[in-house]
């Protein structure tokens, strides 16, 4: 099939499901609100009319259990793709994440895996309050086993999703919420735009998939090196653009395993580097980005590496445009970095 | 080793509420037929004296408006009159708030009714000193302690007077002075907590009771199960309040296992004590209410309340119930609008009549505009003044440590 | 508001057991009275009606070694002898590997003395096709499937021959073949695991039954609320296994509830069938769990048992009860032992004799020995070999990605 | 009180409980097996019987229980000392830290506190397998308004518990459980030694505090900083001492808010550095030190700031050398660093 048609995020994402529960019965998705309203996004809607209540749905508010329920599925052949309704609340199933899922292969030197997605819309810009604006990504990043992913457009978002269900590896995906149903440069003020316009809001209606592992050069520039993903990959183009900066935008689209060989080629070549991330600074994944390119890139960094990050606070919700790292924070980073 | 018949599995079960959108709803399985005949046991009873309630339903106020039976706690007019002036505050000053968000004044809002009666009552049949770890559904908690309303709307607001400096999405409120805890966003969690505090209380040797809440989703929860399991282990002085309003978001009961015993039930298997009870019943809930808090400051531990009772309106202002239930379903719920109940008790007793009615209502819709117009005076979340800027660093530590300082400065505030 | 009386709180209960070192232990609270009587309900009935034997206790063999009453599963004397046979091996592999651990043969090791019914009782009951979920203390259902204790022993040396690769502790065993979960070392993590396994294979149409394991002191996890809840909210064909024995390292039953009410009532709450069987009668756990796995297999839902029993050693090798328990509890357990019951009914029957018995313990001594220094011939933790060293980098993925094909290279591996 | 006693990190843990509980009414301790029995490694022996059942108790085997308990009985003017048997068991309550006890006094704008400790016994070296030797402090670390401890010997472990309890922030100390009975440099092949003969086995019988935030340098030197802690410490002691570096070795003590004066101080003044940690090494706590040191001492940098760290895999069991980052590892990268 080589149609393409014109999807948001939550449009592609739904798609991604049809795709792969046509194609292989042992698919299954179900979350809270997931299965007959098809999820407080609709990203799986219309899906458990279409494949019936065995494949697709509701399931009881207990994150630990939606997340131990999909292991045992997984373990027993099935493929799930169980929905956590906001990252906020995965951490009920912390548990099953870190000392379960991800060690069932190893635990048992591979007589059980468990092949399965989670999904959750994370970030904020939606005046959310901390407990619908969390990106926890970093606490997932730290676990050995998890495959982690976070798209920034509706082709990766499909792409990544059918990769994530077809790898035999639990596969964690964030949905920058935010970009749901258009890109956000990070200017609140300017009226909302959808995916109608964007090169990534055309996406294949059948079967593809985007690699995982893989990262992409958004905008190739010769003057320092942006790391960033989600909704920060768009924050950073416009920032770019705006300051007439020439970065090179890289959006990681996978966080485990990253994409260290096109993020070390790009700042072996500029020489400077700024990373971006919406979730708190210290300890975020932003640190190990840093870490390893100061390890790999040490001799050819004519500056220190900076972040531009959410603050150590929890996320408030009046003041979202002084926590959220904007365009403004981004470009004062990316000119001292250039002038260091 | 044995050869069971095979036979092929059906599948597992994924449970349905009676109608969706278009269908006729049918409330009979919940068995809410008037129980007015419900014995009550003393409060110092052995929990499993109660166990039987569990699968019943407390209920004072019957069809006629007349309030029967040994759970009557035989309120004054005067009392009366105040549950449903509370009550009805309660009302408009949700469906002011709720216009409010339609309008951008706030940016989020949730409702609470049809489930009036059982904050209301609760908060009355409750010592002032007694403490509170409500869910975000219990607002009438607050009038029932006489929280100024202002404040509550600055809060909603988000502005400058908001008592939590705009650090949370509205309808959170915490409220200190009022012994009120701090409404979490993440469900159940404050559940736990519940118990921890109410043992720190007996500890002191106090005999305050701590009270908590949560809907009939949340009790799916871990948090539910810790909380049970600390109350029967070290028998606090605790009421855990289930409030089973049929819906969690687009879920029904059943998604929650309501389908297979009722909320109550849950407590039996931890030897707590037990009662079920009609949530649209002022004087249910009371009676209830005040059984629990006696049993618990007498020192005979805690008790699992189930308020059954109906959500009639959205789960939130993000939601759009008639995606996921029949439009008219609030109307088919057997147990009727908590207020309208009281109001018709209380003019069956000849001490409230339909004018007093109206011109209370009017009255109070009065009192939350102008509470509305000076606390807009406030601030707005759109248009301002907030709190200041520099706050969103303070009270992560006790003592901002050096990299919130710093952070603080690449902000420029 | 009301004001209640004002009266000195007594603090929160802080449960004891009924004896302490050098104390004498009493265990009537239990309510272990021969139960012989107690009906047995139809494996479709509602669940509701075996909530009655949460609270009373399901026994076949009574004090003279006679099988009674309408649980008797009436098996074949092949049968009870094939349930000593198996019985007797995990005690004496038990036994074995104790020892081991004391030489410093092995890191670790977990014993179940005194509760080898629970897991071989079920074993034989359940079809081999069905899932097991268990803890760390349901060895017995290895022997009960038929492993071979060579491979066992390899597992617990950590050795170049251990199917695990020396990655998790001893008694963590895991086996495919076997439709054997593996052990996890948190506690309750695979209870709700087990309800979703049970799903898929009921979503295949599949007859299969999944049973997993807890112990009394687990029930306290999260995790087994959330398998209670998914089993009542699905309906899946899972029986969810309750060991009680008495003890949870230090704490006793009653620190985890077990003093406000059994832990098969637990699942009353949820609506599952609840069964409460004399853990340490063979027959009674045969019974129960084909009544559990009939009922699962037929479609009707899922069943909780607990089984009461006594954890006769020490919680494992890293610990010393008598610091927390009288040295003679075990001897006071008013259920016995499970080997000798079974041996008792079997003599009863004529089908056995003490001789036999001797011999076959003996003999099972001999095969463990020998089992020993083949197993031991394949490598020690001490002493190696081990599985290669480069075998830690893998099966984290299913394929190795750059960072761990770089920290191997780093290793020098 | 300034007598002084010889005393393991167990007996000195103990002796904090006591001297807090002595003192302050408020104090109470509690979690699985810690009651009657004193806890599994005897942390709290003998206190049940001094203080009483309700303020030394045994809790159900329920992590978020305990946790949330202690939030509500702090937030009810109680100063809780909770342990969690092994950090390994702590992320059923993961939840409870994350959103709610480090969120309390921020979301109520300072209206509710719970002061409160937590204490785990964490890291390798015992032969405990993948659920007895997890060195997890880097997932905290991420969370906003948690102060995060490590002692490395008895009299840090007894000077910082009391100073936990007696601060008004929720804190979480991690205690390397293979130093409980002595010191430990790596090296497994040597007999086990006791505190009896370390410096820091002298330990105060009375009050006494050791101060959150400040590291201390356990060993002057030029050459190049080690930054470590927990056991780690005296593995980079030994290592050191061993390849004749001549390494300035930093004992972190505490991880947040961490002591970044010390360590900028140090790094500027000998342009080299390692971290070290048990933890694996992706986004492990060393990540966030690297990032920061590299912002603040880039210009000083002579090569780059190299980790060792455990692998990115589960705690092996059998494989335990092979996992640990021992003198080896830990002398190889110091001389690479110095040549770099
Ligand atoms: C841990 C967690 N998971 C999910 C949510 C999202 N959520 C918010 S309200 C809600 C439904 C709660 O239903 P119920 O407990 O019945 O309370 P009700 O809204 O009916 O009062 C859900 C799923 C949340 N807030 N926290
Ligand atoms: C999540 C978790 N918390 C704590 C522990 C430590 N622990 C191991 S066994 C045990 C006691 C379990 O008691 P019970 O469930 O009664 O099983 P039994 O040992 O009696 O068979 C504890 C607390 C653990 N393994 N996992
Ligand atoms: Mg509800
Ligand atoms: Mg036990």
């Amino acid at each position: 099939m080589s149609t393409t048609a014109r999807m948001t995020m939550i449009q592609a994402i739904n798609s991604a499901h049809d795709v792969l529960m046509e194609r292989d019965d042992r698919v299954c998705s179900f979350g809270e609100d997931a299965g007959y309203f098809g999820g407080v996004f609709g990203c799986t809607q219309g899906l458990q009319e279409k494949y019936g209540k065995t494949r697709v749905f509701d399931t009881p508010i207990n994150e630990a259990a939606i997340i131990a329920m999909a292991i045992g599925m997984a373990a027993n052949g099935m493929r799930p793709i169980a929905e956590i309704q906001f990252a906020d609340y995965i951490f009920p199933g912390f548990d099953q994440v870190v000392s379960e899922l991800t060690r069932l292969r190893y635990r048992t030197a591979g007589q059980y895996t468990a092949p399965l997605v989670l999904r959750t819309p994370c970030g904020g810009g939606i005046y959310g309050g901390q407990t619908h604006s969390m990106s926890p990504e970093a606490f997932f990043t730290h676990i050995p086993g998890l495959t982690i992913l976070m798209p920034s457009n509706p082709y990766d978002a499909k792409g990544l999703l059918i990769a994530a269900s077809e790898s035999d590896d639990p596969v964690l995906i964030f949905e920058p919420k935010r970009l749901y149903n258009g890109p956000f440069d990070g200017d609140p003020h300017k009226p909302a735009l959808g995916w109608s316009s964007h090169d990534q809001g055309l996406v294949p209606t059948g079967h593809y998939t985007v690699p995982i592992g893989k990262a992409d050069i958004v905008r190739a520039g010769a003057a320092l090196t942006v790391v960033a993903y989600g909704t920060m990959v768009h924050v950073a183009l416009e920032s770019a653009r705006l300051a007439g900066i020439d970065a090179e935008i890289i959006d990681l689209r996978t966080l485990i395993p990253y994409d260290m060989e096109t993020i070390a080629k790009s700042v072996n070549k500029t020489g400077r580097c700024v990373v971006l991330h919406e979730a708190p600074r210290t300890s975020g994944f932003g640190a190990e980005l840093i870490a390893q390119i100061q390890e790999e890139c040490f001799y050819a960094l004519e500056a220190p590496v900076k972040r531009v990050t959410g603050w150590d606070t929890p996320y408030p919700h009046a003041h979202e445009w002084q926590y959220f790292p904007g365009q403004e924070r981004v470009t004062r980073a990316m000119t001292e970095t250039l002038e260091a | 080793m044995t050869k069971a018949p095979i036979r092929n599995a059906p599948g597992f079960t994924v449970p349905e509420p009676s109608a969706r959108p278009g269908g006729t709803p049918d409330f009979s399985a919940l068995n809410l037929k008037a129980q007015e005949s419900v014995s009550r046991p003393d409060p110092a009873c052995p929990p499993q004296d109660t166990h039987f309630i569990a699968n019943s339903l407390i209920q004072v106020l019957n069809e006629e408006g007349q309030a029967k039976g040994p759970w009557d706690p035989k309120l004054s007019a005067k009392t009366l009159r105040e549950g449903l002036h509370l009550m009805l505050k309660t009302r408009a000053y949700d469906d002011r708030m709720l216009k409010l968000q339609r309008q951008g004044k706030i940016s989020f809002y949730v409702k609470c009714r049809g489930e009036e009666a059982i904050a209301i009552a609760a908060g009355m049949a409750l010592h002032p000193d007694d403490m509170l770890f409500p869910a975000y559904r219990q607002q009438g908690l607050l009038f029932a302690r006489g929280r100024d309303m202002i404040d509550m709307m600055c809060h909603c607001l988000s502005n400058a007077r908001d008592n939590l400096k705009g650090r949370q999405l509205p309808v959170h409120y915490t409220w200190e002075e009022g012994r009120f805890f701090s409404i979490s966003g993440n469900l159940g969690t404050q559940y736990p907590q519940a118990v921890g505090w109410a043992m720190a209380s007996a500890a002191r040797g106090e005999d305050t009771v701590t009270a908590s809440w949560v809907g009939d989703g949340t009790t799916a929860e871990g948090d539910f199960h810790s909380a049970c399991t600390l109350a029967s282990v070290y028998q606090a002085p605790v009421i855990l309040n289930v409030v089973n309003n049929q819906w969690a978001i687009s879920s029904f009961s059943g998604i929650a296992g309501g389908q297979s015993a009722t909320f109550a039930a849950r407590g039996i298997g931890y030897g707590l004590a037990t009662l079920r009870v009609d949530g649209n019943d002022f004087l249910a809930v009371y009676a209830a209410t005040q059984w629990a808090a006696e049993r618990a400051r007498s020192g005979n531990g805690p008790t699992m309340i189930e308020s059954v009772t109906y959500r009639a309106d959205a789960h939130s202002t993000s939601d759009d119930p008639s995606r996921y239930r029949p439009k008219n379903e609030a109307d088919a719920w057997p147990l009727g609008d908590p207020v309208e109940r009281l109001k018709d008790h209380l003019i069956a007793l000849g001490e409230w009549d339909e004018k007093r009615q109206t011109a209370l209502i009017e009255a109070l819709n009065k009192e939350v505009l102008a509470s509305y117009k000076k606390a807009e005076s406030f601030g707005t979340l759109r248009d301002g003044p907030l709190s200041p800027v520099p706050s969103i660093f303070e009270d992560v530590f006790a003592e901002q440590p050096w990299h919130l300082r710093r952070q603080r400065q690449d902000l420029g505030v």
